[in-house]
C-alpha cells in the first residue's frame, strides 16, 4: 500500500518536474526532451518526498480552486499595494500599527502556509508568527486587523480551498 | 534546528524546481547563459537551502559527506575520462572530434562537451556542499 | 518601446539608490535585510528589462537564478539573526 | 553598454563597497557585500557578459554570502573598525 | 586641459571606476584589523579585477556572445568571459579557505581582530 | 500611431513604477521594521509583478511569457516568505513595535 | 602514442591521483601514502623522459584539444622547463617519501587523507606552472598551488600556523590579483595570452604606458610569491610553524617555481632587450638582492629557533638567485639557474634535518640541540654537509652555483657584487657555525640530557631523503657538468635565443 502510494507521488513530481523542464527548455527536438526526462528522474530520484508529502483525496479540485483563488488573492495584493503606497506617500502616514494574534482551525501544513503568505501579501498586515494553529499578525491599522479577526474572509476561503473545517 | 512551518513547507516546495533549474542550467550551458558551474552552483544551493530550513541532518540525510566524495571523485573521473579517451583515440587532450562515433564532427564536440559540463557540474555540486558542511558546523574533535 | 525600458530602468536604478540608503544607514540588521531584500527584487526587474533593451531571451535565465539564490540568501541571514547559527 | 545604466551602476557599486568596509557590525557588511555583488552581477549582464553575470548571481550573491553567514554564525558579529 | 581630461575620462570612466573599487578592497586587505573585512575587501578587489576584464571586452553595438541565427550580429569578444569564469572559481575557493581558516583561529584564539592576534603571538 | 498593445505595456509599466517608488518610500519614511515590511513586501511585490506583465504583453505567447509568468509566480511564493522570515527574526529578537506617536528608530 | 603526450599526462597524473588519494583514503587510510608515492614516481620518470626528449630534439609543443596556439591553450617544454620539472619532481619525491613517518606526529590522524590530496593537488598545480605557455593558465596554476600550499601550512597542530597561514593567503592573494591585473594589461595591449606569441607581439609596443604597468604589476606580484626582500614578511612565519614536510615542501617546490615564473616573465614574455634596454629594472633587482642577502642573514644570526633562522636564511639564499637575474649575462644566469638546483637541494635538506630533530627530541631551538651529533651521527653529517654547501665550500653545488653568480658579475664589471656575495657568505657561516657548534662540540644541558640521550638517528624513510639529498650536495658538486649540460642552452636560448 504504502509502495503504490510512493510510486504514485514519485509519478506526480516527475510529471511536473517534466512539465517544468519543458517550459524552461522551449526546445522540443529529442535529445533535450530526453535530457529533461533523465534530469526529471533524478530530481524525482532525489526529492521525492519534497513536492508531495501525503496523498489525500481530490487533489485536482484544489489545484482548479487553489487556482480562482489565486485571481481573487491578485485583486486583493492590488488592493494591498495601493493602501500601503496610500499611506506611505500620504503627508501625515494615516498608521496605526498593532500586533494581534488569532487561533485558526486549519491544520494542514500548506493550507497553513497559503493563509499566512496570503495575510502577509493582503492589505495591511504581515503574519509574524506561525506557532501551531496560533497567528500572530503585525497589522498597520486597526480596521485591517479587524478584517482578520471578525470578517475571517481569508480563513474561511483557504478553508474552503482545502476543505479543512473552517 | 528547524524553522517555523511557513519557510518549511515553502522550501519544500521550492527545493525540486532549484534543483531541476540546476540541471538545466547544465544541459543548456551551450545554448544559453550558463554551464557545468553555474548549475553546480544552484544545486549546491538546493541542499544548503534543505540544511538551512530542516537544519544540517536532514541535508545529510539527502546527500552525506561520502557521497560528496564519491560524487567529487565521479565528476573529476568523468571530465578526464573524456579527455584521456581522447588520446587514446590519438586526438590531444580534449580534442573532442576524434572520438569516433556516429555523428559529425561538431555534434561529437558538442556532446562531449556537454559530458564534460555535467562532470564539473557533478563536481562543483559535491565540492561546494562539502564546504558548506565543513564552514557552517563545528565537527566534533 | 525601447526608450520607455530604458527610462523605467532608470527609475528602478534610483528606488535602488533608495534602497541603498537604509541598507547602509538603517538601525540594526532588520531594516538592513529587508532593504536587502528589497534590492533583491528590484535587481530581478532590472534584470528582466536589461534582457528586453538588448532583445535576448537569456537573462531571464539568469532573473530566475537571481530570484532563487537571493531567496536562500536572505533565508539564510534571517535564520542567523533568528538563532545564531545556519543550521 | 547602456551608458546611463553604467554610470549609475558603478556609482552605487562604489558606494556599496565603501560602505561594506566601513561599517562595524559584521552581518550589515556581509549583507552589503551581497548587495554588492548583486549589482556587480546586473552590471555585468549590462555588459553583456551574461555567463559572468550568471555566475556572479550564483556565486557572489548565493554561496559566497551563506559561506560568511555560516563563518559569522562560528565567529563573532562584531568588530573594532 | 580640463576638457582633455574630462574627454578622456568619459572615454575609459569604467577603468577608472574598476581602479578605485580596487583601491578600495586593497585598502581594506591592508588596513582593516578584523580578519572578515579582510576577506570582504579581497572579495572586493577581485571582482574590481574581474570588472576589469569584462570592461576590456566591450564593442560597440555587441550583443552576448551566445550563438543567434543572424549572420551580421556583432559579438562581444567571449575570452575575457572565460577567463573571468576560471577566476570566479579561483576566488570563491580562495573565500573559503580563508574563512575556515578564520574559524580556526577564532576557536584556538577567541578572537578575529588581528591587532588582539599579535598580542597573544607575543606572549606565548 | 501607437498599438494597443504597446500602450497597455506601457500603461502596465508605468503603473508598477509607481509602486515600485512607493516602496522605497515607505522604506525610508515608515518609523520601524514591522511598517517597513509592509511597504517592502507588497509595494514590491505589486510593481514587480505589474511591470513583468507588461513585458509579457509585450512579449506575445512564447516561452520567454512563460518564463516570465513562472518567474511571477516564483516571486510570489518566495518574497512573502522571506519577509516572513526576516520579521519573525526581528520579533524573536524583542526588536519593539512602534505605536503611535512613539519615537521613530 | 604515449610519448607524445607527456606533456600533459605530467599535469593529469597528480590530479587523478590526489582524487584516486581521496577515494582510497575513504576506504582505507592506509592506502593513500603508496597511491601519491606512486604518483610521484611515474610523473618523475615523465619528466626525466621528457627533459631527455627536449635535450634531444628541442622543445616540445603541445596544444590542449588541439587548438592552433594563438587560441588555444599552448603547453611548451624547452631545456629550462624540463631542468626545473625534474628538480621539482625529485624534491617533490623526497618530500613524500620523508612525509610519511614524520606527519604521524604533527598532523591529526583524520585528516592524513586530506594531506595526500591536497599535497599532489599542489604537486599539479607546480607541474602546471612549469609546462604551460599561456599566461593565464600560469594564474590558474599558481593560485591552485597556492591555495593547497595555504591548506597545507595550516594542516598542522601548531597553534601559531593557522595565523601564518592566513597572513599567507592575504599576501598569496595580493600577489595573484596582481599578477591577474599585468595580464589583463597584456591582454587589452595585444589581444593574446599566449607567451610566445605575446613575445613576437610587444616589441612595438614597448614605449608604451600600458607595458611598463603590467610589467610592473608582474614583478610586485611575483616578488611576494617568491618572498623577495620587502616582501617577505609572511615567510619566516609559515615556513618556521608548518609541519616539517610541509617546510621542506613549501621551501623548495613553492618558492623554486616562482622564481621560474618569474625568470620566465622576464625573459619569455618580455624579452632582454624590454627589460635591459627600455626599463632599468635590473639594476635595482640587483640592489634589492643585496639587500635581502645581507638582511636575510643578519636576520637569520639573531634567531633562536632553527627552522626560523632557516626561513630567514632562504630570503637571503633567494637574493643570490634574484641577484644572478639582475646581472643577466650568460655566466650569472647559468649560477642563478643552477642555484634553483642547489638551493631546492640544500634548503630540502636542512628543513628535513630539523623535522628530524623535532621528530626524534622534540626540541625546536637551536641551544636545545647541543651533544645531539653523538646520537643522531647521520643526521648531523647530513646537515653539516647541506650547511657546507649553503656556505659555498668547494666541492659542494653551492659553490659552484655562488662561483658562477660571482664570475658573471665580474665579467659585467660590478665588483660591488661580488663583494656582497662573499660577505653573505661569511654571514651564512656565522649562523650556521653557531649550530653545528652546538651540536658537535657542546655537552648537552643537564635539562636535556635525558631526551638527547635517547635520541636515535631517525626511522629510514625519514633518513633515506636526508641523506640523498646530503650526498646530491656533493654529487652536483662534483659532476657539476651534468646539470650545465642542460642549463647552458636554456641560458642561450633565454638570453639570446632571438
Amino acid at each position: 500500500m504504502m509502495d503504490k502510494e510512493k510510486v504514485f507521488r514519485q509519478c506526480i513530481t516527475f510529471c511536473v518536474l517534466f512539465a517544468f523542464w519543458i517550459l524552461l527548455s522551449g526546445y522540443l527536438d529529442a535529445f533535450h526532451l530526453i535530457a529533461g526526462a533523465v534530469c526529471s528522474a533524478i530530481v524525482t530520484f532525489l526529492s521525492y518526498d519534497s513536492l508531495i508529502t501525503k496523498q489525500k483525496k481530490g487533489g485536482v479540485f484544489k489545484l482548479l480552486r487553489f487556482s480562482f483563488y489565486c485571481g481573487w488573492l491578485f485583486i486583493e495584493i492590488l488592493r494591498a499595494g495601493s493602501d500601503v503606497a496610500y499611506r506611505v506617500l500620504h503627508p501625515h502616514m494615516p498608521i496605526d500599527p498593532q500586533i494581534i494574534t488569532f487561533e485558526t482551525p486549519l491544520t494542514d501544513d500548506i493550507a497553513r502556509t497559503v493563509l499566512a503568505n496570503s495575510i502577509t501579501l493582503t492589505p495591511g498586515t504581515i503574519t509574524i508568527d506561525v506557532n501551531g494553529g496560533t497567528y500572530t499578525v503585525h497589522a498597520l491599522t486597526s480596521d485591517t486587523a479587524r478584517d482578520l479577526t471578525d470578517d475571517r474572509t481569508i480563513e474561511k476561503r483557504v478553508a474552503r480551498i482545502f476543505l479543512d473545517a473552517p | 534546528m528547524k524553522q517555523d512551518v511557513v519557510i518549511r513547507t515553502v522550501c519544500r516546495l521550492i527545493v525540486p524546481f532549484i534543483q531541476i533549474f540546476a540541471l538545466y542550467v547544465i544541459i543548456h550551458g551551450a545554448s544559453g547563459a550558463g554551464g557545468g558551474f553555474q548549475g553546480g552552483v544552484i544545486f549546491a544551493s538546493s541542499f544548503i537551502l534543505i540544511g538551512i530550513a530542516f537544519g544540517l541532518s536532514d541535508a545529510r540525510q539527502r546527500i552525506s559527506e561520502k557521497a560528496n566524495t564519491l560524487l567529487s571523485c565521479t565528476g573529476l573521473y568523468l571530465y578526464a575520462g573524456i579527455g584521456v579517451l581522447c588520446i587514446v583515440f590519438g586526438g590531444n587532450f580534449l580534442g573532442y572530434s576524434f572520438i569516433p562515433l556516429p555523428l559529425d564532427s561538431a555534434a561529437t564536440r558538442g556532446l562531449m562537451a556537454e559530458i564534460v559540463e555535467i562532470g564539473i557540474g557533478i563536481t562543483v555540486m559535491a565540492v561546494m556542499t562539502s564546504i558548506f558542511y565543513d564552514i557552517a558546523v563545528k565537527e566534533d574533535m | 518601446m525601447i526608450d520607455i525600458f530604458t527610462v523605467t530602468g532608470l527609475v528602478l536604478i534610483c528606488t535602488i539608490f533608495l534602497c541603498l540608503y537604509r541598507v547602509i544607514v538603517g538601525p540594526g540588521s532588520c531594516n538592513r535585510l529587508i532593504a536587502a531584500n528589497t534590492i533583491g527584487t528590484k535587481t530581478i526587474v532590472l534584470l528582466v528589462i536589461i534582457g528586453y533593451i538588448y532583445g535576448r531571451g537569456i537573462f531571464l535565465d539568469i532573473a530566475v537564478a537571481y530570484a532563487m539564490i537571493n531567496f536562500i540568501a536572505t533565508l539564510a541571514m534571517a535564520k542567523y539573526l533568528e538563532k545564531g547559527s545556519v543550521c | 553598454m547602456i551608458w546611463e545604466f553604467n554610470f549609475a551602476l558603478f556609482l552605487f557599486l562604489i558606494l556599496c563597497a565603501i560602505a561594506a568596509i566601513t561599517v562595524r557590525n559584521l552581518l550589515s557588511a556581509v549583507v552589503i557585500l551581497s548587495v554588492y555583488s548583486l549589482i556587480m552581477a546586473v552590471l555585468w549582464a549590462e555588459m553583456n557578459a551574461v555567463d559572468v553575470s550568471f555566475t556572479e548571481a550564483a556565486v557572489g550573491a548565493g554561496i559566497t554570502t551563506v559561506l560568511f553567514i555560516a563563518a559569522l554564525s562560528r565567529t563573532t558579529r562584531r568588530s573594532k573598525d | 586641459m580640463i576638457e582633455t581630461f574630462f574627454q578622456s575620462f568619459f572615454l575609459r570612466y569604467n577603468f577608472y571606476m574598476a581602479v578605485i573599487i580596487m583601491l578600495i578592497g586593497l585598502y581594506a586587505m591592508i588596513a582593516k584589523s578584523n580578519l572578515i573585512k579582510k576577506i570582504i575587501g579581497l572579495n572586493i578587489f577581485q571582482t574590481a579585477i574581474f570588472l576589469f576584464y569584462i570592461s576590456s571586452s566591450e564593442v560597440t553595438g555587441g550583443t552576448a556572445p551566445i550563438l543567434m541565427s543572424d549572420p551580421g550580429t556583432v559579438y562581444v569578444n567571449p575570452l575575457p568571459h572565460v577567463l573571468i569564469l576560471t577566476a570566479i572559481v579561483v576566488a570563491v575557493s580562495t573565500t573559503a579557505v580563508g574563512l575556515a581558516l578564520i574559524i580556526r583561529i577564532y576557536e584556538t584564539y577567541g578572537t578575529i581582530e588581528e591587532d588582539e592576534l599579535l598580542v597573544q603571538e607575543e606572549k606565548t | 500611431m501607437i498599438a494597443p498593445w504597446d500602450l497597455l505595456t506601457g500603461l502596465l509599466i508605468v503603473l508598477g513604477l509607481f509602486f515600485m517608488i512607493a516602496g522605497p518610500v515607505g522604506l525610508i519614511r515608515l518609523p520601524d521594521v514591522y511598517t517597513r515590511a509592509h511597504a517592502s513586501g507588497k509595494c514590491d511585490t505589486v510593481g514587480q509583478a505589474l511591470i513583468l506583465l507588461g513585458f509579457i504583453i509585450y512579449e506575445g505567447f512564447t516561452f520567454d511569457a512563460v518564463k516570465l509568468l513562472l518567474l511571477i509566480l516564483f516571486i510570489y511564493v518566495l518574497s512573502p516568505t522571506a519577509t516572513h522570515a526576516i520579521v519573525r527574526a526581528a520579533y524573536v529578537l524583542k526588536i519593539v513595535p512602534w505605536k503611535r506617536g512613539g519615537e521613530r528608530q | 602514442m604515449i610519448p607524445d603526450h607527456l606533456t600533459i599526462l605530467v599535469v593529469i597524473i597528480p590530479m587523478l591521483g590526489a582524487y584516486t588519494t581521496l577515494l582510497a583514503g575513504w576506504v582505507k587510510r592506509r592506502f593513500c601514502f603508496p597511491i601519491a608515492m606512486v604518483t610521484i614516481c611515474i610523473q618523475f620518470c615523465i619528466s626525466l623522459m621528457l627533459l631527455y626528449q627536449v635535450m634531444k630534439t628541442g622543445p616540445l609543443h603541445y596544444n590542449l584539444g588541439n587548438w592552433l596556439p594563438p587560441w588555444g591553450i599552448e603547453y611548451v617544454i624547452d631545456p629550462l622547463n624540463g631542468f626545473v620539472l625534474v628538480v621539482l619532481l625529485f624534491l617533490s619525491l623526497l618530500c613524500c617519501m620523508y612525509s610519511r613517518r614524520c606527519i604521524v606526529d604533527e598532523i591529526e590522524e583524520k585528516k592524513i587523507v586530506g594531506f595526500y590530496t591536497v599535497f599532489l593537488l599542489l604537486i599539479a598545480g607546480v607541474c602546471g606552472i612549469a609546462v604551460t605557455g599561456d599566461l593565464f593558465n600560469l594564474y590558474v596554476f599558481l593560485e591552485i598551488s597556492s591555495l593547497a600550499a595555504y591548506a597545507l601550512v595550516a594542516s598542522g597542530r601548531e597553534k601559531k600556523a593557522i595565523f601564518a597561514s592566513f597572513n599567507y593567503l592575504i599576501m598569496g592573494s595580493v600577489s595573484a590579483c596582481f599578477i591577474l591585473i599585468g595580464i589583463g594589461y597584456l591582454y587589452i595591449a595585444t589581444g593574446t595570452l599566449n607567451m610566445a606569441d605575446l613575445a613576437r607581439l610587444l616589441p612595438p609596443l614597448y614605449g608604451s604606458t600600458i607595458i611598463q604597468c603590467a610589467f610592473i604589476f608582474f614583478i610586485v606580484g611575483l616578488s611576494i610569491k617568491t618572498a623577495l626582500f620587502p616582501l617577505h614578511l609572511w615567510l619566516p612565519d609559515a615556513y618556521s610553524y608548518a609541519p616539517s614536510a610541509v617546510s621542506a615542501l613549501i621551501a623548495t617546490v613553492m618558492s623554486k617555481v616562482g622564481v621560474y615564473a618569474l625568470i620566465r616573465i622576464l625573459f619569455t614574455v618580455f624579452t632582454p632587450a624590454f627589460i635591459i634596454m627600455e626599463i632599468p629594472v635590473m639594476e635595482l633587482f640587483c640592489w634589492i638582492a643585496a639587500i635581502a642577502i645581507i638582511v636575510g642573514s643578519v636576520l637569520a644570526i639573531t634567531q633562536t629557533d632553527l627552522k626560523r633562522m632557516l626561513a630567514y636564511s632562504s630570503v637571503s639564499q633567494m637574493g643570490y638567485i634574484i641577484l644572478a637575474i639582475g646581472i643577466a649575462n650568460s655566466a650569472a644566469m647559468t649560477g642563478g639557474i643552477l642555484y634553483i638546483l642547489s638551493d631546492a637541494v640544500m634548503k630540502g635538506c636542512l628543513f628535513m634535518v630539523a623535522g628530524a630533530f623535532i621528530y626524534s627530541t622534540g626540541f625546536r631551538t637551536i641551544e636545545d640541540l647541543k651533544g645531539i651529533s653523538r646520537t643522531m651521527p647521520l643526521t648531523a653529517v647530513a646537515f653539516f654537509i647541506a650547511t657546507a654547501s649553503m656556505i659555498g665550500l668547494p666541492p659542494t653545488v653551492g659553490f659552484m652555483s655562488k662561483w658562477f653568480i660571482a664570475l658573471g658579475a665580474l665579467e659585467s664589471g660590478q665588483w660591488f657584487f661580488v663583494v656582497i656575495i662573499l660577505a653573505g657568505s661569511l654571514l651564512t657561516a656565522i649562523y650556521s657555525w653557531r649550530v653545528i657548534e652546538y651540536m658537535y662540540f657542546r655537552d648537552p644541558d643537564m635539562a636535556h640530557q635525558a631526551a638527547v640521550a635517547g635520541a636515535n638517528d631517525p626511522p629510514a624513510s625519514m633518513l633515506i631523503p636526508i641523506l640523498v639529498l646530503a650526498s646530491a650536495c656533493i654529487l652536483c658538486g662534483i659532476f657539476v657538468t651534468i646539470p650545465l649540460e642542460v642549463i647552458e642552452p636554456s641560458v642561450t636560448r633565454l638570453l639570446g635565443g632571438t
